[in-house]
């Protein structure tokens, strides 16, 4: 007798866990490599600033936004900084998850307690649904939004739903929300490299490009 | 030739590269670019949003730059490009764009949207979807000096003027001296203020200058046509003209787009480096003042505001110069809400101050400037874009502000010039 | 049956008093974790029903289950053969050897035919029936034949219940657990390896009290009673992993203090039992009390969960060499997908014609 | 931890440290004997608490008996090995823990009421009394005859 649950943990954490990561490794890398192969033309016009350090220091100033941008926008901005620090609270810092982190790179740091984690996916959650209703209301937001965009909020969304009612049995089995929770994970990571959800990876190139492009003329970026 | 739809994609297709792809792949059609632009934000269309505008470079990048895209493609998934969606597009992507860089500013993954649309021009205007005024003036500036025609007599005109009126010697086409001056076509057509204020200041700072008769014209369509074959034509008539006198240097003047094309561009057109430094008229004053050979006297006593434009300041990188500067001539001086890098366009660049179809939508987008300028309740605006200076001025009027007056502000230096030996 | 006498007058009988009854009833209400107020409920039981007649069956197991269940302490196996069962056959624990055993299994059958209960530990396997026989009878046959005659069976331990350790991964003997062959009786799964000893007691007690509809079962045939909750749940330590305090090592700070073991590959979260309240050995202590994760043991396929010190957070898979792998394939296929679009960016730019301001139109 | 632990070691430290281990089930199981004992009070009604069914760390158990305390009574019942009935320092609150012949618990519960129910003589033993009273009296009887 087997159960169909634990069966699906264990495909969850062996070759779906497997198929998952070598996608996403896999495609991650194949997206990066096809950008950077494409190359660009060297400038040749006298640097005025240096493009390379400025380039750098864009990838974090980008993350503080504009003078008066806030208010323009305040459930883009307060819904995307709560998502992504919500998501990255809740990722990196549930023991569970440090474990797996470990086990993958050997890295091992603190966990925090469960209230901060649930409050942290608790906050993710609704900054996901703020945001998903500024695509649905707003008219900039709904104009842009494609098939792809849904996608990635929906995926972004699950694991976080999974994990908080497996962790606390909120309902259905405990092994099977567990399972669930794992796929649910696997198929954000195996969406990662074709979605829009590579920007989490790119946005880094991309703000170096901005950074070193307005750098070079010594203007600010 | 003719323009055709495939030359077009074919001109798109060239200008894909590493940074485009990863602004591509980056979006996240957050909408925030939308919240930058004077289009939308005068309006609330949502079609203005910038990174719409580029919706069909995107597309181009996703069927022919990544693997992916190429499979749907090849699966007959991917939507093509269509002369109707050229025809759809060209008014978003000329008519309701200045070119300002607010965007690329505010993007939270950092994508240069504005460099894109540059990028998307090129598309647009090889396959035959360049504004019917923006192609008038470039045929004219091919043809003749500039597009406005042929101004070599005028401009021979205005220096005979200007040496008359400063009593100091102006001499046309002189190799070997310091700087070569070019200048915009608007600075010629509406006086001989400009040359004579270059005039005093070089010859108070002991620069010497001259401006050539074979590259005078700094103003580029090519650029805000975003036709890169037209651009370095223009571009080349400047930096032939330089290399012959020998100048060390050139300076751009007051004109946005065209220290673009001269300072930024031009290497890149032309494919080499410059044997001659390139600078904005008002870097120059700077330095001079930097270094004490540009002093002053008196100063201005009305409220004062200034205008940055866009090309020198958020996408040319002079910023402090211009308030230093300012700071010596006037000592009620005030800055707009968003001064500096982030300050709101005049409504004028990117050709749309020069494509007529445009002029409705300006005047929309123009108002929050306006708004700006009310807040403040300025005497004097100063500038340092005639084409700024110009829009300004019309729009202003157009509103019946024209009590305020606006400015250049290497003329206004000239003006407070400490001439005393 | 009608012979076998009633639990009150066999204690009387060895001069245990009515007290020695109640404190009887009490322990096994509490065994069988049913509130205490049902206490008289189960001495009515025991003073009204007759003791049934129970076959036990050892297959391909280790005897740990009957090790085991003869360390219950509440109630005591013994308990359990004096006063509620009469046990006939147990070839570990019955005096009789050999045909005399074969034949009193027999008898009982007879004797009892339609109303024993089965009780049944190992797993049974099917790859060769010869891999495990009892008296030359394969353990299929023997199975299929008692159980004919069963009111019930009960799989005590994880082999009989799931197949367990036999069973593991590549199972050489094709062992499958009870439920596998046995589908037209009802089947009670008291997995473990082995079970806590009073629940396998508490269980069989229960069963023989109230009867089979008095005990609820899950979707694996567990009673709920005792496999309800999962061990986390009812974890002592569970308040440090709401903390986020683990022991990285088993001889670590963390460990000292009592923190919870999910890093070193606690399986509590996802296994259902009592072990964290009933605990082992008269109630001293738990595998996790004593310092070691759980590793899972009544749940199917327990051996199989990717390793008994490895968090469940943790792939249990061959990823490291598949993610080089994708790091290869991805690097290459990324500089292949790169190579097209300068490819097809390359054959634009040699298509280019030098334009200049007056092809911008469209001529007709 | 305490000052006082600052001088212990080995085992002591380690059993003081597990001593303060708790899963906070004792403070919930206090206040339902709080309840139990109104109830009592109010309307006679008696109640049992099973701490098997509860799960209890080192420190829950120490603060059950810290805050129950010791009472005045307690009684030894020897019957299938022992068991020990105790009265708390809160009257009407009853610790009862079954024993086996091995000294191994068996069972353990805090029953509110006035007289547990295993302290009382129970009928059938008075009965089986009775007649032993009844034999030991012939016995006696025919030996002083």
């Amino acid at each position: 007798m087997n159960n169909p649950y634990f069966d699906l943990l264990m495909w969850a954490r062996g070759p779906g866990f497997d198929i998952a990561l070598t996608i996403l490794i896999g495609g991650i890398l194949l997206r990066v490599v096809e950008i950077v192969v494409l190359g660009r033309k060297k400038d040749l016009a006298k640097p005025k600033g240096s493009p390379v350090s400025q380039g750098i220091k864009t990838i974090f100033t980008r993350s503080v936004p504009r003078k008066g941008m806030m208010k323009d926008a305040p459930v883009t901005y307060i819904g995307g900084y709560v998502f992504h620090i919500g998501f990255f609270i809740a990722f990196f810092f549930l023991g569970a998850h440090i474990a797996l982190v470990d086990d993958l790179i050997g890295l091992n740091w603190p966990a925090a307690n469960k209230a901060l984690i649930e409050t942290a996916a608790a906050a993710s959650v609704i900054a996901l649904l703020a945001l998903a209703w500024t695509r649905v209301k707003d008219p900039v937001r709904r104009a842009l939004t494609r098939f792809d965009d849904w996608l990635v909020l929906v995926l972004s969304g699950l694991p976080l739903v999974t994990g908080y009612v497996a962790v606390n049995q909120i309902f259905g089995d405990p092994t099977l929300m567990m399972a669930v929770h794992i796929l649910s994970a696997e198929l954000l990571m195996i969406a990662f490299p074709f979605t829009k959800l590579m920007h989490a990876v790119t946005f880094a190139m991309a703000r170096y490009y901005n950074g070193s492009i307005q750098g070079r003329k010594g203007a600010e970026s | 030739m003719t323009a055709t739809l495939e030359r077009g994609l074919n001109a798109l297709r060239e200008q894909i590269d590493a940074p485009v792809a990863s602004f591509f792949t980056s979006c996240v059609s957050c909408g925030l670019c939308a919240e930058a632009c004077l289009f939308y934000k005068e309006t609330g269309d949502p079609q203005y949003t910038p990174i719409h505008k580029l919706e069909l470079m995107q597309r181009l990048w996703s069927n022919e730059y990544t693997l992916l895209g190429r499979a749907k493609s090849m699966l007959g998934l991917g939507k093509k490009i269509t002369d109707e969606d050229l025809t759809e597009w060209e008014t978003l992507v000329y008519d309701s764009c200045t070119m300002c860089g607010r965007c690329t500013m505010v993007c939270p993954v950092g994508n240069d949207i504005t460099m894109m649309i540059r990028k998307m021009r090129e598309g647009m205007s090889a396959s035959g979807h360049g504004p019917v005024d923006l192609v008038g003036a470039a045929e004219r500036h091919t043809d003749g000096t500039s597009p406005m025609g042929d101004l070599t007599k005028a401009l021979h005109a205005r220096v005979k003027q200007a040496s008359a009126e400063t009593g100091l010697e102006i001499e046309l086409d002189k190799p070997g001296v310091d700087y070569m001056l070019i200048l915009s076509s608007h600075e010629i057509a509406s006086g001989e203020e400009m040359i004579a204020a270059v005039a005093r200041i070089m010859h108070k700072a002991g620069v010497t200058w001259t401006i050539s008769t074979e590259g005078f014209e700094a103003t580029n369509v090519g650029i805000q046509l975003g036709n890169r074959d037209v651009a370095r034509n223009l571009v080349s008539r400047v930096v032939d003209a330089a290399e012959k006198l020998g100048v060390k240097g050139v300076i751009s003047p007051e004109c946005g787009h065209a220290f673009q094309a001269i300072r930024w561009e031009g290497p890149n057109l032309i494919g080499r480096e410059y044997p001659f430094e390139v600078v904005h008229i008002i870097e120059l004053l700077d330095k001079l003042r930097a270094e004490g050979k540009l002093k002053t006297k008196g100063k201005d006593h009305d409220r004062i505001t200034f205008h940055d434009p866009c090309q020198i300041n958020r996408r040319g990188g002079i910023n402090k110069e211009p308030r230093n500067l300012l700071n010596m001539v006037s000592d009620n001086f005030i800055e707009t809400e968003d001064a500096g890098t982030m300050n709101w366009c005049c409504s004028g660049g990117g050709g749309v101050g020069a494509n007529t179809r445009a002029n409705d939508l300006q005047a929309k987008a123009f108002n929050i400037k306006k708004r700006q300028i009310e807040a403040v309740a300025p005497e004097k605006i100063v500038t340092m874009c005639a084409f700024c200076h110009t829009t300004l001025e019309n729009q202003l009027e157009a509103r019946n502000m024209d009590d305020i007056e606006v400015l250049g502000l290497t003329e206004m230096m000239a003006e407070y010039l400490d001439d005393e030996d | 049956m009608a012979d076998k006498p009633l639990l009150p007058d066999l204690m009387k009988a060895h001069g245990i008093s009515r007290r020695g009854f109640l404190k009887y009833c009490a322990t096994l209400t509490s065994a069988m974790a049913l509130p205490p107020m049902l206490a008289p409920k189960v001495a009515h039981a025991l003073e009204t029903t007759a003791r049934p007649s129970v076959i036990w069956l050892s297959f391909q197991e280790c005897t740990g289950c009957t090790e085991a269940i003869t360390r219950s302490h509440a109630p005591t196996i013994e308990d359990l053969i004096f006063n509620v069962i009469s046990l006939d056959y147990h070839h570990t624990l019955q005096a009789a050897s050999g045909d005399a055993a074969e034949h009193a299994r027999e008898q009982a059958m007879k004797d009892n035919w339609g109303n024993y209960l089965v009780v049944v530990d190992g797993s049974i396997p099917i790859g060769n029936p010869g891999y495990s026989t009892i008296a030359g009878i394969s353990n299929l046959d023997m199975l299929k034949e008692t159980a004919e005659g069963a009111a019930a069976i009960v799989a005590v331990g994880t082999c009989a219940a799931y197949g367990g350790i036999p069973h593991a991964d590549p199972n050489p003997t094709g062992a499958v657990s009870v439920s596998d062959i046995i589908t037209d009786k009802p089947i009670i799964n008291v997995p473990g390896c082995p079970p806590i000893p009073i629940v396998m007691t508490s269980v069989l007690a229960q069963f023989l009290t109230f009867g089979l509809e008095s005990i609820e079962v899950d979707k694996l045939g567990r009673p709920k009673a005792f496999f309800g909750e999962t061990i986390h749940d009812r974890c002592y330590r569970r308040p440090f992993y709401d903390k986020g305090l683990f022991a990285e090592g088993f001889d670590d700070e963390g460990a000292r203090e009592g923190w919870c073991l999910y890093k070193l590959g606690c399986k509590g979260p996802t296994t259902r039992s009592v072990c964290a309240t009933v605990k082992w050995n008269n109630g001293t202590s738990f595998p996790i009390q004593a310092g070691h994760g759980c590793l899972g043991c009544t749940e199917p396929d327990f051996w199989d969960n990717g390793g008994f010190y490895k968090p469940l957070s943790v792939p249990a898979g061959e990823y490291r060499k598949l993610g080089l792998a994708a790091v290869a394939g991805g690097a290459a296929l990324g500089v292949a997908g790169g190579a097209v679009g300068r490819a097809n960016k390359a054959r634009a730019a040699r298509a280019h014609e030098t334009v200049d301001a007056h092809d911008l139109e469209k001529k007709t | 931890m305490s000052t006082n632990s600052d001088n212990l070691h080995g085992r002591e430290a380690v059993d003081l440290l597990k001593s303060h281990i708790s899963t906070g089930n004792a403070r919930p199981v206090l206040q339902e004997i709080h309840a139990a004992l109104e109830a009592l009070l109010a309307t006679g009604t008696t109640s049992t608490i099973d701490l098997g069914a509860i799960p209890f760390g080192p420190g829950d158990e120490r603060l059950l008996d810290e805050v129950l305390g010791k009472g005045e009574l307690s009684a030894t019942l020897d019957v299938l090995g022992t068991s020990h009935v105790e009265e708390t320092g809160i009257p009407g609150v009853w610790r009862i823990d079954h024993f086996d012949q091995n000294g191994e618990t068996l069972s353990r519960f805090v029953e509110v009421t006035f007289l547990p129910e295993i302290l009382k003589t129970q009928r059938a033993d008075a009965e089986a009394g009775l007649a032993r009273l009844a034999i030991r009296l012939e016995e006696h009887d025919s030996r002083t005859h």
